[in-house]
């Protein structure tokens, strides 16, 4: 296969109390997809890093095109080629979309920006991955997944001989997936070399050609897609079988009817954002919520938890109407609403484990009653083990975790509160395949004892897996609901939110 | 050998500690001290009570102390309050002139009343500077900058542009008298400062203000009510800025509604920086906050005994400041000491890191 | 411009009434409160029409004030410089305007002295000498060196400045006068007080303090007592102003000497006012009336003292 | 799907954007006070006193335009004031040294630039809290104003007179130099906040520093630079008010720092940085300016119901200020 365009050997990286990487090597060939492979907290995101120049190295080489750098920060690394999209959103939302997917090479002239070409050539750019936005517009007023495809966007725009897509699929439906691969396609053919992060092994096997697997920190290998079964791989990842994905298939078509209802939407709407819907969610039921991208479900989601307020309709909660004025009004009425958006609207970065995952009880029993710090240990200890949150230490801040556990930490504070009604926004986002099914089997447990959980997920499969009942959504608008039975399948699904019927 | 490395690696470990640098600081101003007064450290029993310059500097502290006190808690929720200086003024001036018209000054009741009033009114303005940043929502800085302005005004109109002097001992306890040889100040702002902390990290008190500080809107997504938080730190800076005024006062036994308390919010804000806590909000350190007053203060009764001259009173602070911050500053610690060992092993100091992780 | 009849605002009225615009430094003291009330009710009394606006300490706020009385069209203007320098271009713009401009308190340094009228106020210099002079007599005959020390008033200021070098310039004859510490107390009691504590402990042996104010004094009383010695017999304590608070402990013995520095100029200021717009010749520089105080002297003045 | 024409079109009819709402909101109320200004006060009507409030204030707005740059970094700029002070200490004592003007003029202005710069450098290199940075460095400045002189120096310059004298008149009006020194630099400074990259990669950083590093934008040259600038602007405030006082003192613009901050943030620029326009900053220096003139206009109060007033038109304004805003939204 002749030299490597890139190639990193033995490099270790030490933060104070954990080793994230230890004499790790990778090879990256030009016009190759590279799947960089591991469970949460391996050390994917830290490689990444370390090449990138963010964190510094303690040991070991990097060479790019046979010359060895190291690069004293991003900046460095997209000015030698190197472009990166990383696992956090990375934008500034206080700017305009344009500007997103421009700054730092905006169109220039005599050194003044020309903003019209800039808004031109966005749009252009977004239209390659379909995305029809308006890019004068602030991005935060954009989801959490839209936001994501603007980081794809700006860096498939670059001149780069290196391509890093750090989990660029989490948040995206099949759709847009699909234009991704598209356009990750012409970019190998045009000599690119990309390193592809993803939990989805489908997504991996679908555009992949080698693959390096990290467990721990340590390199367990490097292979062909094509040489290596997907059963393989997960035994490599996590270093023993896994056998629990077929036992979900049946969980669930049941009928509800006789149920009583936890919560009940009539014409709960809010303009702009939701048209007003009707939507029942029975005690015991998992209501699935399908649809594409800024299709409404946030949105649809907020509402049930006051996030946001409705202006038209009304809120039922055990059939009597109750006003939502807020997060903690739906907290009193055991209602638990896990954001998509962990960075922004789910942790406190600077907190501990700890401390992030008893938040919300906590905030509901009101300051002067603390939770007594043994009960908070028990506790906490308990979801460390039960979602498997790593490093295991509670006392650490947060934000040294791992996206995917930072994801487990967010996951574990509603868990605790123990609600009537668990609403689920994307809650296996960046989640490894066996955490994911150990989340899966928790709401199918949890639904069984009698907790009624709405959940979204751009994963169809995991949302026709889990749901009883399917709420589909098209244009900010509850289409239908679909009775998850024999005869809903994933075509059926796909069918009826692209049509509306 | 085992032995120097047990104790070079206990030193790391304290080096670690985030207050470690701002106490070597304070040591070393301490000991510069010596050198030109003698007698620094001699303490005394006189009249009945301690004497010397090391209770002069916890003296010093005390009101600066509380309102850095305060101060910590409303930038642990990434706040600020400007007005801090105004109340200290206004608490002092309404004490001295209801004391001023007492036919007794000497009543304890009396007393007793004035500073109850004052301190009713520090915490009905802390209520103001509240309401306008949790309720109406207008940014901080500009919120409490209205207090600032008005307040001073209103310490004035107390005051009548006068200064109020007074002759009560009971008052005078407050700022300058002695209880078990101890002076009373001291006493008191330890005594806030003990049961603020306990308050603070006994109740969820803490957890939810550092939680508010470090990500706003995730606190509210998780259920806590900001607004009583919120309205809660100001009204405490508000009180703490209230017994200060009162020790300020009360220790010149007048009431300067024009000069009380003048810029020392630009002392307390700085007190919390040196104590650790970020002004962007979040985890806040109130035994940083008290060793930050006492440096300030140090600084400043050490400029006085060195005898520097005023001109270059202010260039020598800029240099204790800087040093201070550079001090504390890991990044600057990382580029100093990577410099440190020499070549033949670069090994070395990474592995004692990890020995003491 | 709309004139309105029954606006307060204007200056330009012929009733016959004098409008005077007086730009105050601030209320940064108890002195400057009492000089503001002396030219407030003196106006009154004299029955013209004040204007007053505080600067509060800058000197950018005066010009603007008095920028603002020259577009008011006032009849006269008064002001206290917050500094000397600087006052050129506004005070040309008055004479340029025809108003003419009285200063008070503090003179300004332009050599073009037809920019103002008069100059009505003390003169720190001799303030710092008067203090320095009743040292000297003090001290007459004595050979042992004298410890002084110094209780300076906000750095920069005209005043701190002034007393400072007035002070110096009269004991400096002398070498047995030692000013052994020297340290700003910004005019106010509580650093006089802080300032003095230090002072105690780092110099065993003060014979003399002198501070550029009362307060500072005041402040420096306190600190002396807790220290156990007895202010005015084994520290001497010489100030300047001659509040009311300072003359009562003046009177009790505990401050030795206080040169006066009167703010009450606001009768002298509105006779020359009235002179002023007359027309009348009036001398270029008017000293207010002041003198300085021994223990004595203050227990029969105390009484009528007002400020 | 819309073309963009469309997008455009959709631009230029749309209600104003959400991020422009404070500033118009500030705009429309200061428009309001002005006319009660007009109503109340007799000769307030006059041209010249707008005027007037921009030629008292042409330092502090270009002292705010630097503190703009500061803040919507997230940063802050506590020295400005000092550097104002000394900026004029320094002038003024070459100017007696026998220097020109002109030759004093770069000077000065470096030496502003170079403060700026280390500060910045302390706080980019070793991650020093801005704060802290710039309070050492507002003593340091004033510390050097009292080392060059704790007196006032006169600046006593024919050609420095004659500038500052210099009114520039139209239609019966005038205005000074500084106010045109000062409407440049707020061009100058508007054009480098929207049209050039150090003006967006500005933005980015106050929107988010994270992220800013990871876009690979030049985060620690950005920040050096606004503190380089702020430090400049603060030189050249220093420089206009030579022309206002013709004098160096080290006591000069005490507590600038918090007009020019207040002016910033009146001027709708949020504090933790990353969304604000110096327009709005132009127009909060216009607000204070207008107290200040209704103040003396009212020539009436004593100098705590002066505080007094000041502080409750201040409150009026923000609070009205918020609740336009927020019913706009
Ligand atoms: N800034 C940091 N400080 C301390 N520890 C860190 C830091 N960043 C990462 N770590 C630790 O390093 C290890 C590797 O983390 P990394 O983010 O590389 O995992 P990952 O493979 O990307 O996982 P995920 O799939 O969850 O994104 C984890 O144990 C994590 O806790
Ligand atoms: N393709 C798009 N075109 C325009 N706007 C979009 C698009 N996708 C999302 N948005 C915007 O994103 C915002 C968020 O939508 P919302 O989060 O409710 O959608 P969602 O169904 O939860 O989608 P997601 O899967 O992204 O979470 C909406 O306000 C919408 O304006
Ligand atoms: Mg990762
Ligand atoms: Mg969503």
């Amino acid at each position: 296969m002749g030299t490597a365009l890139l190639s990193m050997s033995g490099i270790s990286k030490q933060f104070p109390g954990v080793k994230a990487l230890e004499g790790v090597d990778f090879r990256l060939y030009q016009g190759e997809i590279h799947a960089l492979m591991g469970e949460n907290g391996a050390g994917k995101s830290t490689l990444i890093k370390v090449l990138t120049g963010v964190y510094d190295i303690d040991e070991g080489e990097i060479a790019l095109d046979g010359r060895p750098v190291r690069f004293a920060g991003p900046q460095q690394a997209t000015e030698a080629g190197i472009s990166t999209v990383y696992q956090e959103v990375n934008l500034c939302t206080n700017l305009s979309v344009a500007e997103n997917i421009f700054i730092g090479r905006e169109p220039t002239k005599f050194g003044r920006i020309q903003w019209g070409v800039m808004r031109r050539r966005a749009t252009e750019l977004l239209q390659r991955l379909e995305l029809d936005l308006d890019v004068t517009a602030q991005l935060s007023t954009y989801s959490l997944a839209v936001q994501q495809l603007v980081a794809i966007a700006r860096a498939i725009d670059v001149d780069a001989k290196v391509l890093v897509l750090d989990e660029p699929t989490s948040s995206l439906d099949a759709g847009e997936v699909a234009q991704l691969f598209r356009i990750m396609r012409q970019l190998k053919a045009q000599g690119i070399a990309i390193v592809f992060v993803s939990h989805f092994l489908d997504q991996i096997y679908e555009i992949c050609d080698r693959m390096t697997i990290l467990r721990n920190g340590r390199l367990v290998g490097e292979h062909l897609v094509a040489d290596i079964s997907q059963l393989q791989l997960v035994s490599l990842m996590i270093g023993k079988e896994l056998a629990l994905l077929e036992r979900l298939e049946d969980a669930g078509k049941r009928s509800f009817d006789a149920a009583p209802a936890v919560a009940q939407a009539h014409d709960l709407g809010r303009t702009g954002a939701v048209e007003p819907f009707n939507l029942t969610i029975h005690k015991g039921e998992v209501v699935g919520l399908a649809g594409l991208l800024g299709s409404g479900r946030t949105e649809l989601a907020r509402l049930f938890f006051g996030a946001d307020k409705a202006d038209s309709g009304r809120l039922e909660i055990d059939g009597i109407p109750v006003t939502m004025h807020g997060p903690r009004a739906a907290m009193n009425h055991d209602i638990a609403y896990c954001s998509e958006n962990r960075k922004t609207e789910g942790l406190v970065e600077e907190l501990s484990v700890r401390e992030n995952i008893i938040l919300a009880l906590q905030a509901a029993r009101g300051w002067t009653r603390p939770l007594p710090r043994r009960r908070q240990d028990e506790l906490v200890q308990k979801y460390i083990d039960a979602l498997n949150i790593n490093p295991k230490d509670p006392e650490l801040p947060v934000r040294n975790l791992s996206g995917g556990n930072q994801q487990k930490v967010l996951l574990a504070r509603w868990l605790i509160t123990e609600p009537r009604l668990l609403i689920l926004d994307e809650p296996t986002r960046g989640i490894d395949i066996g955490a994911k099914a150990e989340i899966q089997r928790l709401v199918v447990e949890l639904s069984d004892g009698g907790m009624a959980v709405l959940f979204i997920s751009a994963e169809l499969e995991e949302v026709l897996r889990l749901s009883h009942r399917i709420g589909v959504l098209r244009d900010r608008r509850l289409v239908t609901q679909l009775e998850n039975t024999d005869a809903v399948d994933l075509d059926r699904l796909t069918e009826t939110i692209a049509s509306g019927t | 050998m085992a032995a120097i490395t047990e104790t070079r690696l206990s030193i790391t470990r304290a080096a670690r500690h985030r207050l470690f640098w701002p106490a070597v600081i304070l040591v070393i101003l301490l000991v510069t001290n010596v050198f030109f007064s003698g007698s620094f450290f001699k303490v005394e029993f006189r009249d009945g009570h301690l004497y010397g310059s090391v209770i002069d500097i916890l003296r010093a502290s005390a009101p600066l102390g509380l309102v850095a006190l305060g101060m910590t808690l409303v930038i642990a929720t990434g706040g600020i309050d400007l007005s801090v200086g105004a109340v200290v003024a206004i608490a002092g001036a309404l004490a001295c002139l209801r004391i001023s018209g007492l036919d007794d000054q000497n009543s304890v009741t009396g007393v007793l009343l004035a500073v109850g009033l004052a301190l009713l009114l520090s915490l009905a303005l802390g209520v103001w500077n509240g309401f306008l940043v949790a309720t109406v929502g207008i940014q901080p800085i500009i919120a409490t900058l209205i207090l600032m302005v008005a307040g001073r005004g209103l310490a004035q109109l107390i005051t009548d542009g006068q200064i109020i002097t007074i002759n009560s001992s009971p008052y005078k306890m407050i700022g300058a008298g002695y209880w078990l040889g101890l002076p009373l100040c001291v006493i008191i702002a330890v005594g806030v400062a003990v049961v603020a902390g306990l308050i603070v990290r006994r109740s969820a008190l803490g957890l939810l203000l550092e939680s508010v500080g470090g990500n706003a809107e995730a606190s509210r997504l998780a259920g806590i009510k900001s607004r009583w938080l919120i309205l809660i730190v100001y009204v405490f800076a508000g009180l703490c800025a209230g017994i200060a005024g009162l020790m300020i006062s009360s220790n010149v036994s007048s009431a300067d509604g024009n000069n009380a308390g003048l810029l020392i919010e630009l002392d307390a804000i700085l007190a919390v920086v040196i104590g650790g806590t970020s002004l962007s909000g979040g985890r806040f350190s109130i035994a940083g906050t008290i060793l930050g007053a006492v440096i300030i203060k140090t600084l400043d009764i050490t400029i006085y005994t060195v005898g520097i001259p005023p001109e270059v009173t202010l260039l020598f602070k800029a240099v204790v400041v800087v040093v201070l911050c550079l001090a504390q500053a890991p990044k600057f610690r990382e580029k100093f000491q990577r410099r440190r060992p020499s070549a033949p092993a670069p090994q070395a100091p990474q592995q004692k890191v990890e020995v003491t992780a | 411009g709309g004139e309105k009849a029954d606006d307060a605002g204007s200056g330009t009225k012929d009733d016959g009434k004098i409008t005077m615009g007086f730009a105050q430094v601030g209320a940064e003291s108890g002195w400057r409160t009492a000089n503001t009330k002396s030219i407030q009710e003196a106006a009154t009394a004299a029955g013209i029409e004040l204007k007053f606006s505080d600067a509060q300490q800058k000197q950018e706020n005066q010009i603007k004030a008095i920028r603002s009385y020259i577009a008011q069209k006032v009849d006269i203007i008064a002001f206290s410089p917050v500094v000397e320098s600087g006052w050129d271009t506004v005070l040309k713009e008055a004479k340029d305007a025809k108003i003419p401009v009285i200063l008070t308190d503090r003179a300004v340094d332009s050599k073009d002295t037809s920019l103002y009228k008069t100059f009505i106020g003390s003169d720190f210099v001799l303030e710092g000498k008067k203090a320095g002079e009743w040292l000297v007599k003090e001290y007459q005959g004595k050979t042992d060196t004298v410890n002084i020390v110094e209780l300076q008033g906000t750095t920069g200021s005209a005043p701190a400045n002034d007393r400072k070098s007035g002070f110096a310039d009269v004991i400096k004859a002398d070498p047995k006068f030692k000013v052994i510490a020297s340290q700003t107390g910004d005019f106010t009691r509580a650093k006089g007080k802080e300032v003095m504590e230090a002072f105690l402990k780092a110099n065993p042996k003060i014979d003399v303090l002198y501070a550029h104010n009362d307060d500072m004094g005041l402040g420096a009383i306190e600190a002396i007592e807790a220290a156990g010695k007895k202010p005015g017999v084994d520290i001497k304590i010489i100030t300047v102003d001659a509040v009311k608070d300072g003359m009562t402990a003046l009177a009790a013995g505990k401050i030795n000497y206080i040169v006066e520095c009167s703010p009450l100029l606001g009768p002298q200021l509105m006779d020359l006012a009235k002179k002023v717009i007359k027309g009348e010749t009036i001398p270029q520089r008017v000293l207010t009336e002041e003198s300085a105080f021994t223990p004595e002297q203050a227990k029969t003045e105390l009484p009528n003292r007002k400020y | 799907m819309s073309t963009t024409f469309e997008v455009l079109q959709k631009r230029v009819i749309r209600r104003p954007q959400q991020r422009h709402i404070p500033v118009l909101a500030t705009l429309a109320l200061l428009c309001v006070m002005y006319g009660a200004g007009v109503v109340r006060y007799t000769g307030f009507s006059d041209t010249q006193i707008v005027l007037n409030v921009f030629i008292d204030n042409g330092f502090l707005l270009v002292v705010g335009v630097g503190m703009t740059f500061v803040i919507l970094t997230g940063g802050i700029d506590l020295s400005v004031g000092a550097v104002v002070a000394l900026t004029t200490m320094i002038f003024a004592s070459l100017v007696r040294a026998g220097w020109s003007p002109i030759a004093v003029l770069p000077v000065v202005l470096l030496v502003g630039a170079v403060i700026g710069l280390a500060m910045g450098s302390i706080i980019h290199f070793f991650d020093i809290q801005p704060f802290i940075a710039t309070l050492a460095g507002m003593f340091l400045a004033r510390g050097l104003c009292y080392v060059i002189s704790t007196e006032a120096i006169r600046i006593d310059n024919a050609l420095w007179t004659s500038l500052a004298d210099y009114k520039i008149r139209f239609g019966g009006f005038h205005i000074s130099w500084s106010v045109v020194i000062a409407l440049v630099v707020v061009l100058v400074g508007a054009y480098v906040l929207a049209y050039t990259r150090l003006g967006r990669n500005i933005y980015a950083i106050g929107g988010n520093q994270q992220s800013a590093l990871l876009m690979g934008l030049p985060v620690g040259r950005t920040k050096i630079a606004v503190y380089t600038i702020s430090g400049l602007c603060s030189a050249l405030g220093g420089v206009l008010l030579t022309f206002y006082t013709s004098s160096g003192y080290g006591l000069h613009a005490l507590g600038m720092e918090l007009d020019a901050i207040a002016a910033v943030v009146i001027g709708g620029t949020v504090l933790t940085g990353g969304s604000g326009f110096l327009f709005g900053t132009v127009l909060g220096v216009l607000v204070l300016g207008l107290i200040q003139t209704i103040i003396t206009f009212e020539g009436t109060l004593s100098s705590w119901w002066t505080k007094i007033v000041i502080g409750a038109l201040l409150f009026a304004f923000i609070v009205l200020q918020r609740a336009v805003a927020r019913r706009t939204s």
